[in-house]
């Protein structure tokens, strides 16, 4: 029997695997489809203080190896997710943490949808790649400075366990880690997409009516990996890795450098199976590798 | 919803791009009203491919059939599909046609289209109503289906671009006729369609302010097909809609064009 | 008849197409298997003023999508490239430009090499990927301060064509290219590889003896897309773009992005035949869309 | 060297894993030597998988035969392949096996590696040398194209770890036993060796020094085949040398271990 519990940064997960924001909807949309019993935390869609009816259409083109999503974080708002979205999640799926991700247009923003989510979600996962308005457009994850300022007010209005989503289009991912391990954050995940664009050849415009958008899925692991490792290197805060998840291989690269938690994203779309064989493969490796725990895997590079 | 692996039994051509697929599925099949959808895993394209949605044209003793037009890569693949092979087939999914029609049911579908009408008219028809059924397409070979309409015994009224078959011109004009007649008669109806936007839109326009009911079938783009990513988005009177949950049927005073 | 020419800051390509620096070695490898004719510029192999032997083995790990490789520049010095490279590759490869891919580990190495390069080559590439020695490891790419002090002293060593090569992982590829503009960069090639890993889970080691590498081939494309189109649009000079070119529509979206020459690289390794597939879908595409030039390509979205 | 669309003759299993595959190859099998090899673009792998480098069992007659073993997904896939369907393969790469040899002409394969032996024995055969083959292996199912030397009607010396066939033990210790004989007529000899790296540098050991030479076939990943990408290096005396194109047959004397 393989310990697949984990601890993230406060967060009690049942099992290691989660899912990434804006990938699962508000958690209850796969019922049926997803094995939920292997889920160790759903991550919900993106949510701010006010509804939001993000990006026109189209939305997304599909490209080899993956996904460019410019969805723009359509949303209810704070007030309409915690009277109707937790509850309902709540009485569909039983066990599994719900992660809120949080965003906002400025420092307040960020603070106010995490001081009113209360205790009604179990973690808090901020996304720090929304343009700044304040701070004229600029993301918030791309300036080590100002992302220490943004967590450090959603970590005064929230007791719940705070995780930091980086952004991937970074020199060095060390300074951000830096800045929210100063900044009061309990855990990190990563990463996010990476921006990206295409464009139809055909009309001559940028598929996307947003003109650019982020790239997700199979073809960004291998760099998901190297920003985890360089992470795991830097701190000591628990990581929840997610990038281009598709096999129980993908998910056990990222817990060997170093991530506590794997979450699949876009590979839900081709195949809500995803889940199930990621966990029943990861499970098997631990067997046959003789770990009693997932958590032995974390950082469990032979090198050293 | 469920995501099923389904034995295809059957896979033909129909002439001009068109094919008909049939698969053994019998959970999908038993929960299946018709306007509903299908997410098809495309075997052949690569494992991080999207799933490609198909209306569902017909669901019947544990059978799923569907009308399918090659247009891109993913429906290229899967024309490649033989009896015998497993293809993973989520469904059924989204909110379909209402099943009660307070007066005529007039059906308008457009090329590919037509695929969730013959479910539609069969069980309309299975209620004792008689469902009317208006086509179109720009030539004869994009007329799908009349063989199954015909053995349904529902009458079909079609029009070609090109006046190959049925009246010449656009399907809207054998349906205004029949909107005509109604109205002398002080006939109530419901309009039911799917097809090309600017057929859906014309149909639309039929319905709204009317008094009479129009549900309109939208195709847009998916990526999950289970409203978890809202990519699909319709806008409605109630803001961004999800074409994938909140439709693929929308009642059409509800769209903004 | 589609005019293919391209000026790229100066260095005349007789087509728009190149091939990109490590990925065709000295230029004429592939002679027999390559359509020289259809080439407008080979970029050598990166090369420094002494010899280096590059990185240990494995060197690379084919990946979904792609490639990631950690080759580590190695090469035989400047002096060997002049002596036996350079005739070498004129003597097989006829009217087709050479550019010198250059590296060193401090600014003064990088002057040296583009001094010594004199004009024996047609163009030089600066690859600023590389860690800087002296400023304690952090790559000149990534600093805009680095960047533009090393841009300019290559300036001042050479009269060639000078295109600076940019890396990918930056939050905004704005300032890198003002930088260069500043510097007296006659044009900007991007992008490089994104920094990426690869673990053996059975071994439980990373797959590359470096550890880490640069992810390569198709996957990156539509990020490549966006950086070009950024830099594009914050830029007079031109681009040459790279970065998963497999198809004719994968180079199109570069030249309509804003690109004034493409180059493929990670696809020769698979089809070396890419160059001219690429290369004919290009001018059939202009000849469809009535373009009578290549380059009344570079940024025509229609957009505007 | 070329980038020839190759048909595909024959392609059978030739048990426990391993696989004879050929091609109608004119322009390829025309330039070929032994040690050479081609660099196959495997069919149903995605647009960017790499190729996969396989040694020149024969070339004759514009055909091209490779021997396989069936290791990961690359040759997974190349199981897949069918006659008459079409390949392409770019070929002969690298630097083969010397065509003279001063000496009695011994040469050493292990598992596959057998399969650039064949192609070098029956050229040297051709020159009226008598070259003597010895094969290793872990059972006797490893051991590759017995028949077809026969046929050549050249001797073979086979040794199995598990005794299923010819001495049990390494295939050097057959090999040493005639390294003795040799010794005590103080004749000369030289060794072609191609198999897993134990055993090559076990029988490069076996040539430098005693004024012998040794033509050692190394294999390592490739990703290029052209010399372009410096990615398969061997260190030698002369520094990184890249298999594909330095080699991959290097004289045993400059290999660096
Ligand atoms: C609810 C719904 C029901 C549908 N029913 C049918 C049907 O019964 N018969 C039929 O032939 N077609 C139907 N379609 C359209 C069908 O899904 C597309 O033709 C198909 O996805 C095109 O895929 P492709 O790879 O061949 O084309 P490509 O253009 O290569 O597809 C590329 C991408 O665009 C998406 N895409 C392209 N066109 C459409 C489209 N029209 N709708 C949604 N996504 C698209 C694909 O999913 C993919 O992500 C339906 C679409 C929807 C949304
Ligand atoms: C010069 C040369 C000649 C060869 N001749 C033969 C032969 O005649 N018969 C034969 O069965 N095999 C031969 N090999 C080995 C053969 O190339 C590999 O077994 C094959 O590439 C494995 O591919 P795969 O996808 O099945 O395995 P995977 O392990 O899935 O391959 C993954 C990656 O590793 C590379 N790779 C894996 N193993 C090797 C290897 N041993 N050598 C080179 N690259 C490798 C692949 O190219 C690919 O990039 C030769 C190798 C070289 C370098
Ligand atoms: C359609 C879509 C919507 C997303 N929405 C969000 C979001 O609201 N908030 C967020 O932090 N990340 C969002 N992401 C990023 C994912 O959570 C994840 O970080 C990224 O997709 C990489 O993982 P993957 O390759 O497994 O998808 C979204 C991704 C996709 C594909
Ligand atoms: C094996 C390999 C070696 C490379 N070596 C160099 C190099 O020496 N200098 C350099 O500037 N870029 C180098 N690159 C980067 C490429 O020139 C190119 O920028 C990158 O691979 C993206 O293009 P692609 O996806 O078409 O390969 C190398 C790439 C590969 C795959
Ligand atoms: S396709 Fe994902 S919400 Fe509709
Ligand atoms: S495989 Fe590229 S240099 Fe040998």
């Amino acid at each position: 029997m393989v310990n697949v519990n984990v601890n993230l940064g406060g967060l009690e997960m049942p099992t290691f695997l989660a899912t990434a924001s804006g990938t699962f909807g508000y958690g209850f949309e796969y019922v049926g489809a997803v094995d939920y019993s292997k889920l160790g935390a759903v991550t919900a869609k993106g949510i701010r203080v006010e509804p939001w009816p993000g990006n026109e259409i189209p939305r997304h083109a599909e490209v080899p190896g993956g996904l460019v999503n410019a969805i723009g974080l359509q949303g209810t708002g704070v007030e309409h997710f915690l009277k109707y979205t937790v509850p309902w999640y709540r009485e569909q799926v039983k066990g599994v943490p719900l992660i809120a991700n949080i965003w906002g247009s400025s420092v307040e923003g960020y603070a106010e949808v995490a001081a009113q989510m209360g205790d009604a979600v179990d973690a808090v996962e901020m996304n720090v790649s929304c343009p700044n308005v304040k701070a004229g457009g600029h993301t918030f994850g791309q300036d080590p400075k100002v992302l220490s300022e943004v967590v450090s007010a959603v970590r005064k209005a929230t007791k719940l366990p705070l995780i930091v989503k980086l952004a991937p289009n970074v020199p060095s991912i060390v300074p951000y880690v830096k800045a929210c391990e100063d900044a009061g954050a309990d855990a990190l995940s990563m990463i996010n997409t990476i921006p990206a664009m295409v464009i139809d050849i055909e009309k001559r415009v940028p598929v996307l009516a947003n003109v650019t958008g982020g790239l997700s899925g199979r073809g960004i692991h291998p760099a998901a990996v190297k920003l985890v490792y360089d992470a795991h290197k830097a701190t000591k805060l628990p990581i929840l890795a997610m990038g281009g998840v598709y096999e129980p291989k993908d998910a056990i690269e990222f817990l060997l450098a170093g991530a506590t938690a794997v979450a699949v994203g876009t590979a839900t779309f081709s195949n809500p199976g995803t889940v199930s064989e990621v966990y029943d493969g990861v499970v098997a490796y631990c067997e046959r590798h003789g770990f009693a725990s997932v958590s032995a895997l974390t950082g469990a590079l032979a090198e050293g | 919803m469920i995501d099923e692996k389904c034995k295809v039994i059957e896979h033909r051509e129909l002439g001009s791009g068109y094919r008909f697929i049939s698969f053994e599925a019998p959970k999908i099949a038993e929960g299946a009203t018709p306007g509903q959808f299908v997410h098809v895993r495309v075997p052949g394209l690569e494992a991080s491919a999207l799933r490609r949605p198909f209306s569902i044209f017909n669901a019947e003793e544990g059978r799923l059939e569907l009308l399918y037009k090659t247009v891109g890569r993913g429906t290229a693949a899967l024309n490649g599909v033989k009896p015998g092979d497993v293809v993973s087939v989520m469904g059924p999914l989204g909110h379909g046609f209402p099943l009660k029609c307070g007066g005529a049911a007039l059906l308008v579908g457009g090329g590919y289209g037509v695929a969730p009408l013959y479910f539609l008219a069969r069980l309309l028809k299975a209620q004792g109503l008689s469902p009317l059924v208006f086509v179109g397409g720009r030539t004869k070979d994009d007329l799908l289906a009349l063989d199954r309409f015909e053995a349904l015994g529902v009458e079909v009224r079609a029009a070609t671009n090109d006046g190959s078959f049925g009246a010449k011109g656009l399907v809207t004009d054998p349906l205004d006729d029949e909107l005509i007649r109604l109205r002398g008669e002080g006939g109530k109806f419901e309009l039911f369609a799917c097809g090309p936007d600017p057929m859906l839109k014309a149909v639309a326009l039929r319905a709204t302010g009317t008094g009479s009911k129009g549900w309109i079938s939208m195709d847009r783009h998916m990526v999950c097909g289970v409203g978890a990513c809202y990519a699909c988005i319709q806008k409605t009177v109630r803001g961004n809609s999800r074409c994938c949950i909140e439709g693929p049927v929308f009642a059409a005073e509800d769209l903004v064009w």
